[in-house]
């Protein structure tokens, strides 16, 4: 598991969820264990998460970014809209990402991940991405935050 | 969401007791009037269709056979958002794959019963012109739709549609001469819900087990099905068969006699063929106990249900070991999987690969056999050792019914499911891999399994930490959630460094 | 074709003992001379390399390691017509597929010893951009050009040129920093020439065997290997193994210390398991009896050899089962194939699939052991049974030296080879599949196997053609070389007619 | 195994065996067995037979057809010339088949195919054909050429 931390003292918080009629808990139970080790403050709403209920914990706890898992395939219908529901809430700058297996069948990257983009995600993940990769690329982009960027730039 | 139960029936209390004949049939007519497709549904006409149906076409019968001849069956996953994709795939599977049973997964939406969403995706889908479902909408079509995809093939077909809500679906399904079904109040709530509770699920599946009986008394025999895999992930044996022991129990007194069960593969040879007897014996030994004593339970096994690894090389041998596990194990059937499964839902064509694979790995196998193993005898033996002493509790806790018992079992974390999304379970109980390749028990929270079982296990996992140099801890469970997924350079590096 | 034996050689009567250092050194002369290329062999030079090259590049040194630590250990089959072509294909074996030892397959010509042709083939490959030749020219390309293949990658390079004429191959080859060199004088030349006689088989083994011995008294450790898979064709374990012996013996005369042998896969799990612990413990039983206590005789299983599906799922379970044999047999290494086999030589990546699926299969059954089963120790009795009685006789006809009763013993139909193209070899024994999937003997011609043991073959296979309504003759035979390449809808239907 | 038999009375005549330094034997010894229980007149060289022999064999046999087994990769070089061979021996309108694995590699069968028929091959066989279906269309062919045909059509 990884030792990196989250760039600034005061810690982030997170809204980690499955999205939809998804049951796929496993993914997204070991990266919230993995982002509470990494200093993260972690609302983890479970499987079975309606998008609304993303943004209503959220607005809560005012947190900084919501982490969206999708595995199921389904991903590409329960996301569409996300980023409009957190604009209508005020949530507009709110750190979106989304990961897991967005959508039905292998489909080019790419392809996959302009869609989830174009939707309004800050950043989309590829099947299968670990835990550290996740953890890295978070540091990178409250970094670039503090610094008045929307993220990091590669 | 999780459709709240009819008020009259949530007045009755909990039991594990065949539900009586008037009452089922109100709880019918609610339970179609949902959705304009539940008018299509004829129990008379529907039992008489399946009576018209050729023997090939029958999974009761099939199951029956392959048992008695010693065969493995071959059935893989697969379902798309619409009715010609459905029907392709499904052709595809039976002819290209030689399936020996032919699967209609529903989407998850269905799943969840909501109808309005999977139409939506339905229309979406028809627009893309391709799937944006993970399944096929089954309600929706409706019976005499969906008949039609049971007339474009030769074999029989099964409803797969992992759900803790399956009283429409089954009823569609079943009476669009689907022949077998697959789902069960246990393994279904704890492994696909979240809120749905442990009573309701079970209610649920009394439901649909009571509306199989109904077709026994047309004279038609329905296959019904435990998905014992759970959450796929590193289930022991001991805990995927404990479920199937309740959930059997639970099917049986509502008069089910075709009940297979199913068990996701430990990728231990051993420990699966141990798995698979264990099953079917303990099975057997908890229905004598209640006085049945001609249940048929044949096992089925299924290729690995954890995290698979992307490349395709490393995933043809999980699924080509997959179907010589099932072979050697001695199971009736075999649940396959595809190159495809660590990125999405496979093509029709990927899918059929998985089989034929899988089919030739049982044709090479064929013959084997361990039972007579030192090793497969004293794994048995444990896991009889862990399963009987939970069942037991469950059933005394439920003053001698069953799903008394399994509810208080469950808030109680007697029962305990590993990495379950149900918040009614307790989620505790953690496996990891051993030293050797078997799945065991690193913690088992409230679970009442034996000192001595545990010790064993804390061995044999105490030895896997020491050798690979890392602490006595719960990463061990993590890690064996990874492990199979890991790429080859990972896994099974080459052995020895540059000078 | 043939080259026939130098004028000084072929007045020396045939004997086992060692090729005196003075003989010797006129052979090595005579032969480096027969084309340009022997020019570049410089023994104390390339024994120089050797040592100055790491330890994972040491074929010798990576066997025994493995044997140790009870690994199976990877390799392919490789060869194109190019040096670019051969360097491109063995960095993908090496990075792609990891392989542990990474191989050059010479081609059929050089294998013949037909330079010209070879050269001939070169020149129309590197015109066409694509390989014409079966495999890489070795002898052609001559020591240095060759030695940049062994240094494009990292793992040892082992020669693999099957022939009865390995002496010019062997001497560049080793001296190009090859650490292993595959092939023995009776299992090539009865699978792959018409014409050489045993005796001169036996003699040009000979030759590269005393060659090793010399690097040997340089420090250099070789590797040897036997390639006692024969023609590929059904061979039972039993007639595999009399080879491993006699070559074994053959070899330990010219003094070779790190000596492995090949068994090609019955694709039984417990034939092929007790066969590789049979080969081994017979090949030191006979060792012993003539002194040798310290020869090391690592055992490699090969993936099936004979015809493969053309369906690239049905290979796909082949490639990987036949991880688990080797796994699961204790091999010490795996020889594998791709789901090219049976159209051709497959691409490298193709190949460096068949490589990565293996070692998937082998790291899922690494733990698993059969050696206490009853059915695994009466199967590796049985084995010594047959292999005994022949060894023996054939010992016996030598009087005392195993060349010259190899010689006799062929002569006189006490060794035979099923599907040999030798005309030497009576090819007269006949093996097919039992009805349990063994591979047995359906007539021993005049091999001296006992009674009791040959009452026991037959018996399986009266089984077998009873079981499928077929006469006991020899079509069974016939039938057993199709079995494993027909289609899935011949070896494995549906098993129930419609209606 | 067939019971199909040659078309006309009189036994044809046929050598076989596998060219070049070719040692695939089993593929070309069962062929020939199914060949003579098809009551064609076998005369089998066997494995590393250079192309001279084949012709040879031909001329002291009066054979009707040639058939030339090639599994090993590099029939392709062997095989070139085969047909000028024959016609330099006055074998103008031998029939000659070649099957096997002809070329080195997984390449598409009509082009390879096409090399073959292009050296004055009368047919080619694709890897893995059955005997049965070879001696059907022996049948044919010779039934054509007692129609003065070259080769029956499809
Ligand atoms: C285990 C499993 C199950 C279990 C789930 C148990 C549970 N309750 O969690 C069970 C058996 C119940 C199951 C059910 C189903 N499954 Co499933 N399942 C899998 C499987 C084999 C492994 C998933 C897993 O646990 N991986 C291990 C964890 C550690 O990895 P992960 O989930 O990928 O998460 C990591 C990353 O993705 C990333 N990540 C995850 N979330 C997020 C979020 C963000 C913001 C970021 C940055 C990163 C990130 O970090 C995580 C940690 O490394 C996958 C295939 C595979 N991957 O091999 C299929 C798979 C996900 N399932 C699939 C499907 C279709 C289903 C079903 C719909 C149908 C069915 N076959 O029964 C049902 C779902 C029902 C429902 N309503 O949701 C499909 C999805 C297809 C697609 N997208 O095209 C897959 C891909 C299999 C396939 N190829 O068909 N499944
Ligand atoms: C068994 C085998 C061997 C045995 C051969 C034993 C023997 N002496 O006969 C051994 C192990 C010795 C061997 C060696 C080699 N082999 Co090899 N071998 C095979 C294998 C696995 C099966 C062949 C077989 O017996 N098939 C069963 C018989 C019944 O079928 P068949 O031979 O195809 O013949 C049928 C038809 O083709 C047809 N047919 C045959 N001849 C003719 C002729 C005519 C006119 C017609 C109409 C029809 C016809 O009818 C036959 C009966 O049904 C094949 C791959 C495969 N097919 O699975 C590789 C294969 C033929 N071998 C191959 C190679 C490269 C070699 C080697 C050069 C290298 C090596 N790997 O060691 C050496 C050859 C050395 C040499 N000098 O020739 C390659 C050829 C590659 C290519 N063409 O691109 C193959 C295809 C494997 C591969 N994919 O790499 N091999």
């Amino acid at each position: 598991m990884t030792t990196e931390r989250a760039p600034d003292s005061r810690p982030k918080t997170l809204v980690t969820g499955v999205i939809g009629a998804d049951t796929h808990i496993v993914g997204n139970r070991i990266l919230g264990m993995a982002l509470a080790k990494a200093r993260y403050k972690v609302i983890n709403l479970g499987a079975l998460t309606p998008a609304e209920e993303f943004i209503k914990a959220a607005i809560e706890t005012a947190a900084d970014g919501i982490m969206v898992s999708s595995l199921y395939g389904q991903g590409e219908l329960d996301c569409r809209g996300f980023r409009d529901l957190c604009i209508e809430a005020g949530l507009d700058d709110i750190l979106l990402y989304v990961g897991g297996n967005l959508v039905v069948g292998k489909q080019p990257w790419p392809d996959v991940e302009k869609r989830f983009l174009d939707m309004g995600f800050d950043r989309a993940f590829p099947p299968g991405a670990r835990t550290d990769a996740v953890i890295e690329t978070l540091a990178r982009d409250f970094a670039a935050r503090a610094q008045g960027l929307r993220r990091a730039v590669e | 969401m999780a459709q709240a139960l009819p008020h009259r029936e949530r007045a009755l209390p909990l039991k594990a007791t065949q539900i009586p004949e008037d009452v089922f049939h109100v709880m019918r007519r609610e339970n179609l009037a949902r959705w304009p497709t539940g008018a299509e549904v004829d129990l008379d006409e529907a039992a008489a269709y399946h009576l018209s149906l050729p023997e090939n076409k029958r999974l009761g019968t099939i199951m029956r056979k392959a048992a008695a001849e010693g065969r493995c069956l071959s059935q893989p996953r697969g379902g798309f958002a619409t009715l010609e994709m459905q029907r392709e795939l499904m052709q595809v599977l039976d002819r290209e794959g030689l399936a020996d049973v032919v699967p209609t997964t529903t989407d998850s939406y269905t799943r969840n019963e909501q109808w309005h969403n999977a139409q939506k995706g339905i229309d979406e889908s028809t627009r893309a012109g391709r799937s944006l479902l993970n399944g096929y909408p089954m309600v929706n079509y409706g019976v005499k739709a969906t008949r039609t995809l049971v007339e474009a093939i030769d074999k029989p077909a099964i409803v797969l549609s992992g759900t803790a809500m399956p009283r429409l679906t089954s009823e569609v399904g079943y009476a669009a001469g689907y022949s077998g079904y697959l789902g069960s109040a246990i393994a279904y709530t704890v492994s696909y819900t979240k809120d749905v509770t442990i009573e309701e699920g079970i209610r649920n599946y009394q439901y649909l087990d009571r509306l199989v009986t109904l077709y026994q008394q047309r004279g038609v025999e329905l296959h019904r099905r435990q998905p014992g895999f759970l959450t796929g992930t590193n289930i022991p044996p001991c805990i995927a068969i404990m479920t199937c022991v309740l959930d059997v129990l639970l099917a049986v007194e509502q008069g089910v006699k075709n009940y297979g069960l199913e068990l996701g593969q430990t990728l231990h040879l051993i420990q699966d063929a141990a798995a698979i007897r264990a099953c079917e014996e303990l099975c057997q030994e908890y229905l004598r106990r209640v006085g049945h004593n001609d249940i048929f339970t044949p096992i089925t096994s299924l290729h690995w249900m954890g995290a698979w690894p992307q490349d395709e090389a490393q995933a043809g041998a999980l699924i080509s070991y997959g179907g010589t596990l099932a072979a050697i194990g001695g199971a009736v059937s075999v649940t396959t999987k595809s190159t495809h499964e660590a990125i999405g839902i496979p093509t029709p064509q990927a899918n059929a690969e998985g089989l034929r694979m899988t089919r030739m790995a049982i044709y090479l196998a064929r013959n084997i056999r361990l039972d007579a193993m030192d090793e497969f005898r004293r794994e048995k033996e444990l896991i009889g050792r862990e399963v009987r002493p939970v069942i037991d509790k469950v059933l005394e806790m439920g003053d001698g019914d069953v799903a008394v018992g399994t509810v208080r079992a469950f808030e109680a974390g007697i029962m305990d499911i590993p990495w379950s999304p149900n918040r009614q379970v307790k989620s505790r109980v953690l496996p990891a891999r051993d030293a050797d390749g078997y799945l065991r028990i690193f913690d088992p929270a409230s679970m009442p399994i034996p000192e001595d079982v545990l010790e064993f296990h804390e061995e044999r996992l105490r030895l896997r930490a020491e050798r690979e140099g890392k602490a006595y801890d719960h990463e061990l469970a993590v890690t064996s959630v990874y492990e199979i997924c890991e790429p080859l350079s990972h896994l099974a590096p080459f052995p020895w460094p540059k000078d």
